[in-house]
């Protein structure tokens, strides 16, 4: 193991993941904090302890790929390389936001980086997804699209739709789609097995002639091993591929949510021992990557991206009452007189 | 009487059915161990235990399906839909088989099912969260649609939802569950069909439902001050819809204007217009006035989700122009 | 093979079987005319073909169990003793019809013998069966439910999404529903090939932890042996099993369907060497059991069934035109007042 | 000019699209290997190949999801749905991702989508397979909703649609592909969101669209004979509505009958007749008129049927009721 990460993942790489993990923690860390002081609205759902999964496979992912998520979107678009100001605007409903303030959290979506977002009805992406993989295949080039989906939406019918059309064109090669499972173990407050007849996730794919397989969602190394040689097959064979990352929402499924009466804090604690931040920190300190001070400066760093994002955030403009009803329809076609 | 939020009204009328019929189960995502997201069930699954109280996947389609199989054999299901938005992947069951198995087969199969939960927006929600449906269900036969506005209502008609022996579209509102309002003791009913004039008045009808009441009363409270005398209708049921109670309204006062959260076109604004032009064409002085949620989708931002709905200044002003 | 089948199967009940597949045939031939002649209106699907699943399976079922199908549903309706002339007027639009002439073809129902449909809409009626089962066990006694459903119908969300249902609550007790994929090898003019991405069906079933297999669709001694031991033990334990019936539809996919540019007449005459009522006869031929004159009696007794069937329909009255507003809402509650 | 009927309008506008579009392709059920449940796509695999004609398997939502993603890239799928009435099962997709992307992703995105297919009944399906679901998808903002009643406009507003770069809901109707009239050579657009007088009259308005422009014209042939002379419009797109044209025709005929196939409650009638009392107030003469289908599910028998259905009968009474 210590040898392969070596070899492909070098350290100065680990060490710049463990930069973005902490970043994107303390952005949803301070998401929340203006939940709490209600500068962020309607529902909100945070990554934390998820971070592995996203980081892994968007290393592995190439500038042209695109993916789609459902509404725990933040980080996957941070991860992209949107900028963190017009994610937290959008948080805030402002004009200066990805999307104008008109989606907020559950519909974070940057086109310019292949980030299709960002959707509210849960499995509702995922024929999308499958779609747009298609339609990369039309082009002739060989650009690949990742679905990531949670355990919970896997028993919708819209993934199984999804998934056999996959399934059916990926017989043509028609279909570079990357399904990927965050199985943070719960849907809402119901945990994989009280939703899911069939626990093994992974194993469901077989039903579409999808081949699958599972992986440590904590290890981003681990992740981004499984990423890059599932991308890159699916985009040599034009065939679906899934992953199951077993992960662990450290959060309560939504910011309002205030208690949490279907798992123990010790449960969370337990799970926390294995906090994707913490593992990535032990082993760089380990390899003498890391030390106080190197660490102190990220979380600097970390801390004054995030400071900016809200200050940006906060002094931005609302969005002005035309936008009410623009974005509608296509401003070319003429409502009155119809798409030309 | 007691006093009693929205959410405790519809709890305690669950619980009464719940001891007095075996028969009726509860299905839906997070009702059980999660205690329901609006927490209007909580507590049940401890009190009648996992046969009764169901906790389901995410598969509206299926367990609304299934939901439909054990009424078509007995059972009286409640689906708890988390928000009706969620229903859409329903559709095809909620209107092809609940709405009409009733009639393909003669009459010999009847489906006694309650789906409820809460229906509109106002909280942020955006486009996917905040869609009012109930001009979407209203518009197919075979369906009752209720949208109570208080804690008295909602028990009432939740109550007689139950004990009817066909599909119920329940609509609640998350603006409503914290309200309160005094309950009759003991079990009451409110039969379906039946608008509610909730404040007398002589010069404008003003028509509401659901969320929408509030803001309709509230405003003629406003102009009551400038002359203005309005009488307020809930309309309580919108399938089937009261219109006789609302047209009697309008021949007496000659004005109508009316509220509703929804999208304006092929909606109860638009059939409550209609119907009243046709049935008050002697008796109106002026076109009827709807003041209608924005015909867009619900946008995030606070400000701009504040335009998109229909509030007591722009019932106001909908109240002046008719009588201008 | 011939032990276990003479063990379990008397010669008196294949002969019987034979009667009652030679009957359905003839009802189905029947409908097709009386469609061609503008008696019957709408869609009218055919069974011809695959007579041994349903003949197997009900012959397994108990009086109290009950069943479940889509719009291929006349035959169901027979084998389960529905009154074949009250199932021709249903199709011929006639106030004797089982349903009022209210359903037509694809809502044929009858709930006094437990036959609750007679459903038009592909997968729709899954999610049905699958409460009902529920409903069976919640009254503490062992009803089987049977849920009949084509091999286009899995890839439809709803099979997914009650398939799923059953899998969990089957893990309680709570789901004794029987799911027979009478794969007739395609769905309208789409071969399973080209609409599943994996077509062993049956093993698609694994995906819910429901226990599944194949049988020969053709031959009712071998749909027989695996109807009744599956329906036991899903009368036993209350949880669901799966079978996929492997059949051929000889008809159109629906009686208007002139041509069929998606097999070929060969094919057709190919499989009509393994027509299921051709090789009960020749077996029972072989057995002497069943002679010319045998035959002849029959076929004669079943073209008098049918005719006699048509006749009544014929000669029924159309619904009164009060019929309209009724069933519409429980007549016990009276529409303005809402149910009581 | 050429003589031609509404299926091979449809078909040549779709050939005619694929040609100068590569980036068109067509998705459904059975529309390749079995030609077309309605024989619209005949011949168009062989043609255009299994990449660009692309049969399904039987998930609409699926399909119909995967369509609004091609879109999303860039590709512009046109969507055959078997009938408008299994569109159901995609009632979310359309609703939720095609209607809404654009909006909340602040334009980022757009869905050119068309999905097309029968809408509407008459031909003994029975309730699942007799809806007519415009004024169901016409509440929602987001969406066109188009349903012409002529070879003519079939290909006029499909092409139109097709070049559109909104997701379009286009309602043809399986007793239409039959029906035959001259439709002009080369390129045609109809504009969306324009009704036309295919009748000009003096006496009353009759408002109609899709199948029921026939009975509409065939009463107002009727009626002339007694002196009624009747200005027929086509709505021709039910969203956005072309309300203006409607208005303007009743302030100089005074009197208004609305035509539709669908269910009365929250409808396109329910709107016209809205907006006609609203915009007309000081014009009209007589309460507008609506004859509508029955408010129950479609039954089987052939003669409940026609007593579910608008024709030209009831139509012709509605007039001389108006007129009165
Ligand atoms: C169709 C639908 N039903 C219900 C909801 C409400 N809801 C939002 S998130 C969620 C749980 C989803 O769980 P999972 O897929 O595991 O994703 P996770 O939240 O764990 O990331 C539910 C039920 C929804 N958004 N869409
Ligand atoms: C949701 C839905 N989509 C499309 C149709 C049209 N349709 C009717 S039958 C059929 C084929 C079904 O095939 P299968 O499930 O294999 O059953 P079979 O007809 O072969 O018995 C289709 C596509 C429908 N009725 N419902
Ligand atoms: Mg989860
Ligand atoms: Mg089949």
């Amino acid at each position: 193991m210590a040898e392969t990460r070596v070899s492909q993942v070098t350290r100065e790489t680990l060490l710049d993941w463990y930069r973005r993990m902490v970043f994107v923690r303390r952005f949803e860390e301070q998401a929340e904090r203006s939940f709490r002081r209600g500068k962020i609205g309607g529902y909100l759902h945070l990554y934390s302890g998820q971070e592995a999964v996203a980081t892994g496979f968007v290393a592995a992912m190439r500038q042209d790929d695109i993916l789609f998520t459902g509404y725990r979107d933040h980080v996957h678009a941070l991860l992209r390389g949107t900028d963190a100001r017009a994610v937290m605007a959008e948080l805030y409903g402002k004009m200066t936001g990805v999307c104008k303030g008109k989606g907020g959290s559950m519909h974070v979506i940057d086109v310019s980086r292949g980030f299709y977002g960002g959707y509210g009805i849960v499995a509702g992406h995922i024929p999308l997804a499958v779609g747009a993989a298609y339609a990369l295949r039309t082009e002739g080039k060989d650009r690949v699209c990742l679905c990531f989906l949670g355990d919970g939406a896997m028993n919708n019918g819209a993934f199984h739709e999804a998934a056999n059309l996959a399934g059916l064109w990926g017989h043509d090669g028609l279909a570079p789609v990357v399904f990927i499972v965050e199985n943070n173990q719960y849907g809402m407050g119901t945990s994989v097995p009280r939703a899911s007849a069939v626990t093994n996730l992974a194993s469901r794919f077989a039903a579409y002639a999808i081949p699958n397989e599972g992986c440590d969602g904590m290890d981003p190394v681990a992740v981004f091993e499984v990423a890059r040689r599932v991308i890159e097959d699916v985009r040599r064979t034009g065939r679906p591929y899934a992953v199951e990352a077993l992960t662990y929402r450290f959060a309560a499924h939504g910011a309002a949510d205030l208690f949490q009466p279907y798992r123990s804090k010790l449960e969370i604690e337990e799970r926390r021992q294995r906090d994707p931040i913490l593992l990535l920190e032990q082993r760089l300190r380990a390899e003498g990557v890391l030390d106080d001070a190197r660490g102190q400066e990220i979380s600097a760093w970390a801390d004054r991206q995030v400071e900016e994002a809200v200050a940006f955030a906060d002094s931005s403009p609302e969005p002005p009452r035309e936008e009410l009803f623009t974005d509608i329809y296509d401003a070319a076609s003429d409502r009155g007189a119809g798409p030309r | 009487m007691a006093e009693m939020t929205y959410r405790e009204a519809i709890k305690a009328t669950l619980i009464e059915e719940m001891d007095r019929n075996p028969a009726v189960v509860l299905l839906g995502e997070d009702i059980g161990v999660y205690q329901g997201t609006f927490r209007v069930t909580e507590g049940l699954l401890e009190k009648y235990g996992p046969r009764r109280v169901i906790d389901t996947p995410i598969s509206e389609l299926g367990f609304i399906g299934a939901a439909i199989g054990m009424a078509m054999l007995g059972l009286r299901p409640v689906v708890e839909v988390m928000t009706w938005n969620f229903s859409l992947g329903a559709a095809d069951q909620i209107l092809q088989n609940a709405a009409k198995v009733r009639y393909f087969s003669g009459g010999q199969v009847s489906v006694p099912l309650v789906i409820r939960g809460p229906n509109g927006g106002g909280v942020q929600l955006s486009a996917q969260h905040s869609q009012s449906l109930e001009s979407f269900y209203g518009h197919f036969p075979g369906l009752w649609v209720v949208a109570p506005a208080t804690p008295a209502d909602a028990r009432g008609l939740l109550s007689t939802s139950l004990r009817g022996r066909d599909p119920t579209i329940f609509l609640e509102h998350a603006a409503l569950y914290g309200i309160k309002g005094d309950v009759q003791d003991g079990e009451s009913s409110v039969p379906l069909g039946q608008a509610e004039i909730v404040r007398p008045g002589r010069n404008v009808t003003i028509v509401a439902y659901s969320r929408m009441l509030r803001p309709a009363l509230s405003a003629a409270q406003r102009v009551a001050g400038e002359g203005i005398d309005c009488e307020v209708i809930d309309l309580r049921t919108l399938r089937p819809l009261d219109i006789e109670t609302v047209a009697a309204s309008v021949r007496h006062t000659h004005r109508a204007v009316i509220v509703q959260e929804g999208w304006p076109l092929f909606s109860v604004a638009s059939e409550i217009a209609a119907g009243i032009s046709q049935r008050c064409f002697e008796y109106l002085d002026a076109p009827v006035e709807r003041v209608t949620g924005a015909d867009v989708p619900m946008p995030y931002a606070r400000s701009l989700e504040a335009l998109a709905q229909p509030d007591e200044a722009k019932i106001t002003d909908a109240v002046r122009r008719v009588v201008a």
